[in-house]
């Protein structure tokens, strides 16, 4: 029963077409996203965008330095609270894990990553909104620190442990305490890998939306209080997409390709650092 | 019983080694017997196939020593092993001086076969048998590892010392009694030295297989 | 025992031992992730709490949705939300599978690189952005000539029925499926990454061809890793908010049909929640949200024993 | 002796590299050829020459002959995929597939002809078994997964699954490498075992390695062959000042 | 000669696992020890037991006592740290810290605790570096990085780095047998030369290199200690029968 | 000139090997030498001490052999290096043997002193320092790896085997000339077989040399 080798390769072709098809597929509506932010995107924005705040309903022009001021704002301070936390926490679990207790935390933080964010700002919402008696960019920020703190610290204990073991090894065998292995050693050799979490990380959050909905709200001009509406990007975004004004909708798109460039800044930043630390 | 080792070509290697060298003592103990009878029974050309003979025992000494030096070199013996591989090479150079011998004795024959004899030989056959067993059971010990028939090897070598010297002592009586035989004394002198050194030899194999065995050197410590 | 855990110990001569504070520390902040799952999870169930007491099982199984009555069924928001991540994640997956197979073991490694790159840029974008694609783009589109073509050939089926409105379950679908594919793909593409050049090699020294080889060799060895990121993916789908919201509809109805519009779980959170009119509503709110969670957990758990079963066969099987 | 894999004027490249210049060497049938030679030699380029592994990697060029029984594999019109039938290859690290039982891994190659019938299966997963002396150590768990083996038995059954698609010639890079010595010892003992049926031409670190198991060796340096001949004569007399060195350890 | 390292009723247990079973052994001062025998015999154990790296293994139970000169290393009071600074280890990989130069590499045992001055410095990284025959080959370049290396010189880095911090003991877990020939060959010169300084104790699964390049051989079986002599002894007529059994290929 | 190894601690071994044997071989030609001069100058206190020195060849003998096992059991040695100690191991025995020839020229010289000197020793004298020079120049052709050494002792051996034979056919005649004699002469006889045997000896060794230089076997191929 020799199948014929004819047969077999004709087999692979067809299987190659078939996944070459995918792909293309898979490109083409991508593709289709990107061109529109582009074009619609690069017509509407200008000076203005990044140095004015949303004109009133009906005006035209206006930007969105407010919402720009607001993320940076909202992400800084998620950065403060849910990169040490994350990244302390790595280590708990890339030192002294291995117990079941790290076993538990880790599948923690991976279920916790995989909560939708808008959950995320329904807890903040419930936790902050309600006992500060109003929205605020301080429950903004938690909120998206909720949503860094998983990340970071899965991917910093994956780096933490991509270290050989022996490295750790070498250096508690040349005498050197555990807890300065795991500064100077361990994660230092991870650092560029812990970096491309971090960097992933505030890519994700500088986007989020659901979770601000409840917390930062959102505000048509300047503030300069944590405890009170703040304006962020993504939710202007939103709000003029689904608003019925052409105006608006070309400050969204001038928007989706500010924070689109952001993102793949930030996104080529961390493949950067990747890239540095494969070699 | 001695265990396997885990490589069974290696096993076969030194089986080839230890079954040559059990070929080199047969042909051995057959050219002693040769060289012998054809002294006792005057047979002259026993005693030149005899001598023919001997590069067979030359031709099975290269053929050892090459196959040691390919085991050493492929296998890296080590302990026992390596005891067992080292002996065989000294071991086929004793064996080939004994052929040499025999070929002296041969010799030697030959030419008491041209003259009278001198007198019947007795102690000297009885001295051929003892090295020959000697031999025999020196290589025995060795493939055997045997230490104990190694030790025995070792105190026989003192009965042929002592016929020898026996032998020696009744020669020269015979040459002072009558010159005209001293041509022929020297002969079988010399034929008895020559079955003292191959008794000597086999000595020497048991005394290395002693040291196989038991991973100590007894040369030079048994008198 | 003397050997054991010797960090944990008082150091007498330098007071306090750093490896013992830097434990320490660590402890704490592993913890608090823990402390915060519970929290959230708590939380949410505390607050949901008059609205269970109040309507059982009668929440999910109940279709009407009136804050002003007071009257709370998440039936339409359940099936929404099934329908759209399920359909989305059939469409999603042969596509994903095929394209990773593609980008690792087919293009040439520098071309399968960009793609790779292109995959992952776009599973950055945020959602939000592909809503504002979706809605201003998309939907117009689907409304003007998908929608009308389906109604004219395969109107005679129960889901291509109704009138095109542009914004619909279908748009939903479409978009869900066009924003897991980058991440179905990218988890999958490192999946199959990880896969030894020595399994292949064994493979094609065996006489495969390549197809053959992604079949023996390939996909087998990442089967369960796949799994996981398709897993992963429904995830994603299920608790996905801005982008939905903005195409879906927004109406809580059960239809068979496509091109009618629906409404999700996360969407009418993301709707009402800030202005929930009663205690109860906002119960009400915080009880799909709880369901949400609860499915999310059931779904990431999974995916996660899944993907972990890969990683744990690379390190510890593998030789 | 009949040739059974001849290599004529074989020269790789990859890229800029030029990793085997010029090498001209025959492989005599039922035989195990050990090819040694210090790191990067290029030991491994010309082993995975034979069986055209390098139509894998895009940067790999291949010029002059290998004629295995009588044609050029590397003619035009010849199948790289027919030629791998009957050129098995064995690696440095086991590498059975995981997702499959022992039963299936060893029949995996077989199974590429088409559909092969039950009993026929068993037969061949038996006697490939068997061969490797692998078959009373996994016989009553012949379902359960490959991985639960360990490095020697999966090194073995990576063997039972090579010749279980009866290839003509077996080629092997480093197979004990990644082995303890028992497992080694094992392998040894297989590969003089193999050679009855097979030819086997393998690449090893390990001289000593080579001394024991080869009937042949081949000295690489450089990318060039320096010397071939009978392994006693190569590890006792060689006839390079070169490869004398290598062999006693006088390089550097 | 006096001896250096005294392990005394050594027991280690992982959980259940009984690895090293009551092991009482002396290592001489200035010499190699070498550490042979199947793979899973515990020979790993014992020597992370010398310089306590255990402690890190939270399933890892040492009891017995290891004597260092006079003291029991495992005493209550005993800081682990201390003791690692006088037990140096080196490893089966090659494992410089990657992120540091060749020179911050060698420097390492002090620049991470945090204390370095710079002439000291200087010197030390050039005689350690010398010590390991390396400062030739890296005398200009000793700001790149370690990586940058080949595998061999990578390890003898390793090494320079371990006796930068001027232990007494050195461990070395089969520090050759992920390296090539050549570089192996040198790692094992360099092994007969440290220990003119230092105790050295290593681990290796070939048996020929510790029969090269050991004085003293310690033959494990199942977590025992079957013998322990003259290298020259165990290699050529060692007292157990086990021992001869493994050594000449004859265990299965 | 030969490349050193790459270990330092090989060569040093090898060297060592090299060394002892050429001390073996010194001390061997000062046997030789003694046990004639002991002959010569009638001086038995000299052969006395020439037997007794004899346990310092055995005791070298045992040394080399444990070194050569020690180097092939933790070197693993190949090629030149391998037959480098294997014939270390055999020539140490050739050289063990020629000390127990010279113990025996050393007894039968005490024993000749007993006696009225049968005549001046000419030849002896000669065939000795011949052998003496065979032995020398074999161990030099050994440690130097000089074949072209090596082939002029083999040729060298036939000097000492005429000598020997002239020797032989003298004292016949003396013998039977003067049966008082007799006595005298067979050790005078042996004395000279002796010499033969030391020069057979170092032509065993040289051929081995030729062996270990070449890579081929010429024992027994050349007369
Ligand atoms: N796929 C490849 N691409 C580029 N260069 C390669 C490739 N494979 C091998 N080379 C180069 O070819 C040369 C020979 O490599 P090869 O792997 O054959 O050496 P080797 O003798 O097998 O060494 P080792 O003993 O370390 O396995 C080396 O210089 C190597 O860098
Ligand atoms: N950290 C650990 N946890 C549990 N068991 C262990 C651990 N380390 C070693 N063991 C067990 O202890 C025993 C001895 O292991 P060890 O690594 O010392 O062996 P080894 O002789 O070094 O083997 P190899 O030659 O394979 O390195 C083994 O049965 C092993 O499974
Ligand atoms: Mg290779
Ligand atoms: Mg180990
Ligand atoms: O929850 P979102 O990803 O839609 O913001």
């Amino acid at each position: 029963m020799m199948r014929s080798v004819a047969l077999r390769k004709t087999k692979n072709l067809l299987m190659t077409a078939l996944m070459v098809a995918a792909t293309l597929t898979v490109l083409v509506p991508l593709a289709l996203i990107f061109v529109h932010i582009v074009k619609m995107g690069l017509s509407s924005v200008n000076l203005d965008f990044f140095t004015q705040i949303p004109k009133p309903t009906g005006e035209t022009g206006g930007g969105m330095a407010n919402g720009m001021a607001g993320s940076a704002v909202m992400i800084a301070m998620a950065s403060a609270i849910g990169i040490p936390i994350g990244i302390f926490g790595a280590i708990y679990l890339a030192e002294y894990g291995g117990s079941r207790i790290s076993t538990v935390i880790r599948f923690a933080a991976d279920v916790l990553s995989g909560i939708p964010s808008i959950i995320t700002g329904m807890v903040a919402y419930s936790l902050l909104v309600v006992p500060m008696k109003g929205f605020s960019a301080l429950a903004g920020s938690v909120a998206l620190a909720l949503i860094m703190i998983p990340i970071v610290l899965r991917t910093t204990e994956e780096q933490l442990k991509m270290v050989p073991g022996t490295l750790r090894e070498a250096s508690l065998a040349l005498g050197v305490p555990l807890w300065r292995t795991s500064l100077k050693v361990t994660l230092r050799s991870a650092l560029t890998g812990v970096m491309t979490g971090i960097l992933l990380s505030i890519a994700r959050v500088a986007g989020e939306t659901a979770p601000l909905l409840f917390t930062a709200l959102g505000n048509q001009f300047w503030s300069s209080k944590l405890t009170e509406p703040m304006a962020a990007m993504p939710l202007q975004i939103f709000n003029f997409a689904i608003s019925p004004y052409e105006d608006w909708h070309r400050l969204a798109w001038a928007g989706a390709l500010v924070l689109v460039t952001v993102m793949f800044t930030l996104s080529l930043a961390a493949r950067y650092f990747g890239r540095t630390r494969e070699r | 019983m001695e265990r396997e080792h885990f490589s069974r070509h290696f096993d076969e290697e030194l089986n080839e080694i230890r079954e040559k060298l059990l070929e080199m003592g047969g042909k051995v103990e057959v050219m002693i017997a040769n060289s012998m009878k054809s002294l006792v029974e005057r047979d002259s050309e026993l005693a030149e196939r005899t001598i023919a003979f001997d590069h067979e025992i030359n031709h099975l000494e290269m053929e050892i020593d090459e196959k040691c030096l390919e085991v050493l070199a492929r296998r890296q013996p080590a302990a026992r092993d390596l005891r067992f591989i080292t002996l065989a090479l000294k071991i086929v150079t004793d064996l080939e001086r004994i052929g040499d011998q025999c070929t002296g004795i041969a010799k030697r024959a030959k030419e008491l076969n041209e003259e009278p004899p001198l007198k019947p030989y007795i102690d000297l056959p009885r001295m051929a048998e003892a090295a020959s067993v000697m031999v025999k059971e020196a290589l025995d010990a060795f493939v055997r590892g045997d230490d104990t028939l190694a030790i025995k090897v070792c105190k026989n070598d003192q009965f042929v010392d002592e016929l020898n010297e026996q032998i020696q002592r009744e020669l020269l009586t015979f040459m002072m009694g009558n010159p005209s035989t001293i041509s022929r004394a020297i002969k079988v002198n010399y034929i008895s030295k020559c079955l003292e050194r191959i008794a000597d030899h086999a000595t020497n194999v048991a005394e290395m297989v002693i040291f196989m065995v038991k991973g100590k050197d007894i040369r030079h410590t048994i008198a | 025992m003397p050997p054991e855990a010797t960090s944990q110990k008082w150091n007498i001569k330098t007071g306090l031992n750093g490896d013992f504070i830097f434990k320490g520390i660590t402890v704490v902040f592993a913890f608090s992730i823990l402390a915060i799952l519970l929290i959230m999870v708590y939380e949410m169930a505390g607050e949901s709490l008059p609205a269970m007491k109040k309507f059982g099982w009668r929440f999910i199984t109940g279709q009407d949705w009136d804050a002003v009555q007071g009257t709370f069924g998440a039936l339409p928001y359940l099936w929404g939300s099934v329908v759209s991540s399920v359909l989305a994640l059939l469409l999603a997956t042969p596509l994903s599978i095929g394209s990773a197979v593609f980008i690792t073991e087919i293009a040439p490694k520098k071309f399968g690189g960009v793609i790779a790159a292109l995959v992952e840029l776009l599973a950055a974008i945020p959602s939000v952005i592909y809503g504002l694609w979706g809605v201003l783009v998309m939907a117009p589109w689907l409304q003007q000539t998908v929608q009308p073509f389906l109604i004219d050939h395969f109107g005679f089926l129960p889901f291509f029925q109704g009138a095109p409105y542009g914004v619909s379950m279908l748009a939903a679908v479409f978009i869900l499926m066009i924003m897991v594919v980058p991440i179905i793909t990218s988890i999958t593409k490192e999946v199959l990454l990880a896969v030894p050049q020595s399994q292949k090699e064994a493979a094609i020294a065996l006489g495969a061809t390549r197809w053959e080889m992604i079949r023996m060799a390939v996909l087998p060895y990442g089967r369960s890793g796949i799994l996981g990121a398709v897993i992963l993916g429904l995830g994603r789908a299920v608790g996905e908010t801005m982008a939905v919201t903005m195409v879906i509809g927004n109406t809580p109805q059960i239809s068979l049909s496509l091109l009618s519009p629906a409404y999700t779980m996360p969407s009418v959170i993301a709707n009402e929640f800030a202005e929930a009119s009663s205690k109860l509503h906002s119960a009400a709110l915080m009880e799909i949200g709880l369901i949400l969670l609860a499915v999310t957990l059931v779904i990431n758990a999974l995916a996660r024993l899944l993907l972990w079963s890969v990683t744990r066969k690379q390190s510890g099987g593998g030789l | 002796m009949t040739t059974k894999v001849k290599l004529e004027n074989l020269n790789v490249h990859f890229g800029n590299t030029h990793a085997v210049k010029d090498v001209s060497i025959d492989f005599p049938e039922n035989s195990v050829t050990a090819i040694i030679g210090p790191s990067g030699c290029g030991k491994s380029t010309v082993l995975r020459s034979i069986n055209r592994m390098h139509d894998l990697a895009p940067s790999a060029r291949v010029t002059g002959k290998i004629i295995l029984d009588d044609a050029d594999i590397y003619d035009k019109g010849v199948d790289p995929v027919s030629i791998r039938r009957r050129v098995g290859m064995v690696f440095q690290k086991p590498n059975p597939f995981p997702a499959m039982s022992i039963y299936d891994n060893v029949i995996a190659g077989y199974k590429l002809n088409g559909k092969v019938n039950r009993s026929e299966a068993d037969g061949i997963v038996e006697s490939s078994l068997k061969r490797v002396a692998l078959w009373d150590e996994v016989k009553d768990r012949l379902k359960t997964s490959a991985m639960e083996l360990s490095g020697g038995q999966q090194q073995r059954l990576c063997i039972a699954r090579t010749i279980a698609v009866k290839p003509e010639v077996i080629l092997m890079d480093e197979p004990a490498s990644a082995l303890d010595p028992l497992s080694t010892l094992k392998i040894e003992e297989l590969i003089e075992e193999l050679k009855e049926k097979y030819t086997i031409i393998i690449v090893t670190h390990n001289m000593q390695q080579a001394a024991r198991v080869s009937d042949f060796t081949a000295f690489f340096y450089l990318g060039e062959l320096v010397e071939c001949g009978e392994t006693r004569k190569i590890f006792t007399t060689p006839d390079k000042k070169q490869t004398e060195d290598y062999i006693t350890g006088r390089f550097g």
